[in-house]
């Protein structure tokens, strides 16, 4: 199944901003988000992500096919590496954390809490939880902040395997990624005109 | 759904989790009360049914900011409204922990509480009944004030804000049932309209609190 | 031979080992001693009947809670000023020693209460500064262990205990101020020249001693625990560096 | 054998009850966190010992 | 030093600050007293020194988390123990705002509140002047404990474990000024007794506070 | 004046992470350092900075010289990009917030709260309060995480303004920096071997 994103614009506390985004992500393929800081990245995978809703336009194929990694890592600092990813297994249904503790190296930490990680090994928990997730499309927001490059090598090599078996991902970054055969959309043409909301209109 | 019930005891019970501290909030209130308003039994014992629920109750207040906040600052209250769980069984479990962490021992320590401000004899099977009956609806409703402020940095105190209204008839009808029973009074009008809060509480606000907490987490 | 050679860790556990199976069994000899000649071979007080015999848990119990929150003082003063890290562990240990001793003589004076006040619990500035000190205890305790470094809880604790101590004196006298005049007649204790009468001064020394030896037994036990749970902490921390 | 305790049997009785059990509560525990203790890091030192 | 005070008086009238939350939660729980022990007059005339007392305190109490945690958690307080600043000045800038955001607003509002309690008319001088001399020394004992607990998630609980037995002796004095005033009786005593804790801890828990907050912020 | 970091080892919960470390820094020049995830970077600027102690050795010439900026940006979210900057100057004794903002671009975002930024605006606010400080010794943990290539130009461009002016710099960065000239300092052969602290000893 295909993401297939149409004439979306999405919005920022009310404000568009990005506007007229058509693109399709099919299985087994990856796309890269590039834009300025500020361009409306972060608030558009949101919307992809079902956080937001969308200010104009529809997102088709999301939904419960979405494991989604936001700017933040969502990790418990009182509890384990090990339980923190249990927990998450358990939430989504699976239940194997051994593939995703290998996938990222963290076989060596599982039993440290979260707090106690240096700011790159918390980033590698926080992207070992996507394999746990089992879904098929994974939404990443620079998902490689803070990595050295070994570990943005070990995260490029999952993303290789996870579309090898026909997931696909959609990822905002501002450096490489180390995934070349992502296609690449650069999100500035986009930004949004100035113009009043379908709902301020009335106040303007 | 069990899994995030056991992560939250988990999370409860570990150092600096959080759980005994309601219990000693509402030792130290008790402790107070004399304090302010002087030490005679007879006047302490007439407000003891009154300020072992209001204490209960602000104990309950207190820990009502940990049941989403922590979750929200750390990011995986958005991963896990994005997670295969309904929003209205979040929210149930939520309000389940916290009943279990805060209420739960708030109702069993409480009549060791009415000693320390002279209770009469019988008013300590009916304070421990109504906090047993009332409690759950405070945590119910606090629940659904939390899932209210979830996006507010430290929103504790406007928290407390929201709730308190919402516990009003609660606490009165909790109260009645417990100053009646010190009293040695019948306490059946005001116990079965207690019981039909907490009942009607716990069947229909979770649907609020999720519908709350979907919106809270839709925004930017 | 200085005292502060004790501070050594290994040092301390080696000597304590030594002592503490004497130490305990002292203080087994003297509660049981105590408490059963206490119990079984002391006649009634004339006035307050058998309840007398609570005396001999209630005073010692009483007693021994304030001297280990002194014990834990002087502690954490050793901490603050030389720090000797096994002096910050037995300030830990001690805690919860001094918190039960302290719900024993709440209990028993609760007790204790009932028959010759006819109350369970009165405002009397003695009991309310005894549920002021246990709170103390209770945030001491809390705090050792909401912190994770171990460092930094013991400076954190010893700070709150030199801090609360001043407090703990000032509510003491606060609370004798709020009480007076304000409720008279409940209160009543023992006055020694014409109640305690050597036939019940006797086992109470033997079960103060008890309790002693009890305090002291159990402070270094604990504090062998604190510095062998140290040691391990250290131990998994390098391994995992490894 | 036992002493008559008259009226204030309960209070007595109560408050040695309660007072022993809270006494032998704290020792167990002290006495089972220390054996414990002392196990765990028994083990844990061989284990380091093997290792390095 | 004085940026940071403004910074912080600032931020507390901003939006979500926080400012009136505390007078809110003063008012709301000054409302609950009725609901709980019943609405006889005389009765809550007797307790209403002590419960406007009490209540001030927990209202006190509630802000308190906000002084160091908020800054703790942007990392805007590491930066600010690294900038020209001694801590003592840190801390006693601190509750200064704190004072002037939570205990000034209370000390104003309290006789209002008296009246929802039929307040014996001597009373309201002798609330006010109590509450004035008293709430200092609650910032000022509420910052140490805020500064203990700096480094811990959510910390208000323990917060309040630490912090409520050393407010009793403020309680005690302060809830005596007031009782006695009510009832016409001399306050010499307590009043002098109040103003002698308060002067003694506003000049030395600040280096006790400093001392902690430094422990604190050293650790890694 | 130099600093001088001399036979330094750094620990982080009591167990040392690096030792061994010997470098200093002159004024007009910067070092960067490198070394994987976990390595210890953060442990070592954070002691330099005199956040916590070091375990052995000295560092000279730190202390009221160093402007520090961690992982996170010290911002107040509810006051405005101005007020934020204004606050730090008057703390820093500085008056002047018009170089800041200019400097990294901040005066179209002067009025908005700082809350309502991007990830990569806020990093700018957060590094711009370094100019307002007025401090000599930049002591910085991964300065461009979340920005995009133009702000990172505009970072090194700072950095080389300060570096000019006599000012000096010591970053830890996984990514490059732009600024070829740096010296760079690869942490990760000063690993310290697993051994106790002195305090420890007795308990090992
Ligand atoms: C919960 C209630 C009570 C508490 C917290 C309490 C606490 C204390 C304390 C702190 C002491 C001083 C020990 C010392 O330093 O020597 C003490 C001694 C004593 N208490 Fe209590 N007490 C309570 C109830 C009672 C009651 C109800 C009675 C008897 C009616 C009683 C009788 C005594 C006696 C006879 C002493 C020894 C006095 C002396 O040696 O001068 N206590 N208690
Ligand atoms: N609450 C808000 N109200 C108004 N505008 C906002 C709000 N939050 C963000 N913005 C603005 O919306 C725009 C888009 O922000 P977004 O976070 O999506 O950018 P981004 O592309 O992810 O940037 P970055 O690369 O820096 O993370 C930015 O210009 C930002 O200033
Ligand atoms: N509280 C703690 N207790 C024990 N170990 C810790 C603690 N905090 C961090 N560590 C460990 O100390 C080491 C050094 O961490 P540090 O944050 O300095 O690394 P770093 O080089 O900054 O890494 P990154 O590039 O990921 O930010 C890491 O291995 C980390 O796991
Ligand atoms: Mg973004
Ligand atoms: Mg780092």
């Amino acid at each position: 199944m295909m993401l297939n994103v149409t004439d979306l614009a999405v919005a920022r506390g009310g404000i568009p901003v990005l506007e007229g985004l058509t693109f399709s992500v099919a299985p087994g393929t990856a796309l890269v988000l590039r834009g300025p800081n500020g361009s409306g990245k972060t608030t558009l995978l949101r919307t992809v992500a079902g956080l937001q809703p969308a200010f104009a336009g529809t997102v088709d194929g999301a939904g419960e096919r979405i494991a989604y990694a936001a700017h933040s890592d969502g990790l418990k600092s009182m509890l384990t590496v090990t339980e923190n990813l249990t927990f998450w297994a358990q939430v989504f249904g699976g239940t194997d954390i051994a593939q995703a503790l290998s996938d990222f190296q963290l076989e060596p930490l599982a039993d440290r809490l979260a707090g106690n990680l240096s700011a790159g090994q918390k980033r590698r928990l926080g992207l070992a939880r996507l394999v746990v997730t089992g879904r098929p499309l994974w939404v990443l927001d620079e998902p490689t902040v803070s990595l050295d490059t070994a570990s943005v090598a070990l995260f490029a090599s999952v993303v290789r395997r996870h579309l090898g078996a026909g997931g696909s991902a959609l990822m905002a970054t501002h450096i490489d990624l180390g995934i070349p055969e992502a296609e690449v959309l650069d999100v500035a043409p986009y930004k949004a005109s100035p113009r009043a909301s379908v709902l301020d209109e009335a106040f303007l | 759904m069990i899994a995030l019930l056991i992560r939250d005891l988990r999370l409860a019970v570990r150092a600096g989790g959080g759980f005994g501290l309601g219990l000693s909030f509402f030792l130290i209130l008790t402790l107070l009360v004399p304090f302010g308003v002087g030490p005679e039994t007879g006047l302490l014992s007439r407000i003891a049914p009154g300020v072992l629920w209001i204490g209960a109750l602000l104990a309950c207040l207190l820990s009502l900011d940990r049941i989403f906040a922590l979750d929200h600052e750390d990011g995986s209250l958005e991963l896990l409204v994005t997670a295969p769980l309904p929003s209205e069984g979040i929210v149930t479990v939520k309000a389940l922990a916290h009943w279990l962490t805060s209420g739960l021992p708030l109702v069993l320590v409480a009549p060791l509480l009415g000693v320390l401000l002279s209770l009469p004899a019988p008013g300590y099977l009916w304070v421990t009944v109504s906090l047993a009956v009332g409690t759950p609806a405070l945590s119910v409703i606090g629940t659904f004030g939390a899932a209210l402020t979830v996006g507010i940095k430290r929103g504790g105190l406007l928290l407390s804000l929201l709730v308190l209204p919402l516990y009003v008839p609660t606490l009165i009808f909790g109260a009645e049932v417990a100053r009646r029973g010190a009293e040695g009074l019948s306490v059946q009008t005001p116990l079965l309209l207690l019981g039909g809060i907490s009942a009607g509480v716990i069947a229909l606000l979770p649907f609020a609190s999720a519908a709350v907490l979907r919106i809270n987490m839709r925004q930017g | 031979m200085s005292i502060w050679e004790y501070a050594n860790p290994v040092k301390f556990i080696r000597t304590t080992d030594r002592v503490l199976p004497w130490i305990s069994a002292g203080a087994a000899i003297c509660l049981v001693v105590g408490l059963v000649w206490g119990f079984f071979f002391t006649p009634d007080d004339y006035r307050q009947g058998s309840t007398v015999k609570i005396f001999y848990i209630h005073v010692p119990a009483a007693m021994m809670a304030i001297n280990a929150w002194a014990m834990m003082l002087v502690a954490s003063l050793i901490w603050i000023i030389r720090r000797h890290h096994v002096s910050a562990l037995a300030a830990r240990a001690a805690a919860p020693v001094g918190a039960t001793f302290t719900v024993i003589a709440l209990a028993t004076g609760a007790f204790w209460g009932q028959p010759m006040w006819g109350t369970w619990w009165a405002w009397d500035p003695r009991l309310t500064s005894f549920l002021v000190l246990f709170l103390f205890y209770l945030g001491y305790m809390a705090l050792w262990s909401a912190i994770e470094n171990d460092d930094t809880a013991a400076d954190l604790t010893s700070i709150l205990c030199l801090v609360g101590s001043v407090f703990a004196i000032l509510s003491r006298y606060a609370v004798l101020f709020w009480n007076q005049g304000l409720h008279q007649g409940a209160s009543l204790s023992l006055d020694k020249e014409e109640n305690v009468a050597d036939v019940f001064w006797y086992p109470a020394l033997v079960c103060i001693a008890g309790f002693v030896l009890l305090f002291i037994a159990l402070v270094f036990l604990r504090t062998q625990t604190e510095i062998r749970a140290r040691r391990m902490r250290a131990l998994i921390a390098r391994e995992r560096q490894a | 054998m036992m002493p008559e305790l008259g009226k204030y049997a309960f209070a007595v009785l109560a408050s040695y009850g309660v007072s022993l059990g809270l006494l032998a509560v704290l020792v167990l525990a002290s006495v089972a966190r220390a054996r414990r203790m002392r196990a765990d890091l028994e083990r844990v030192e061989d284990r380091s010992k093997r290792h390095g």
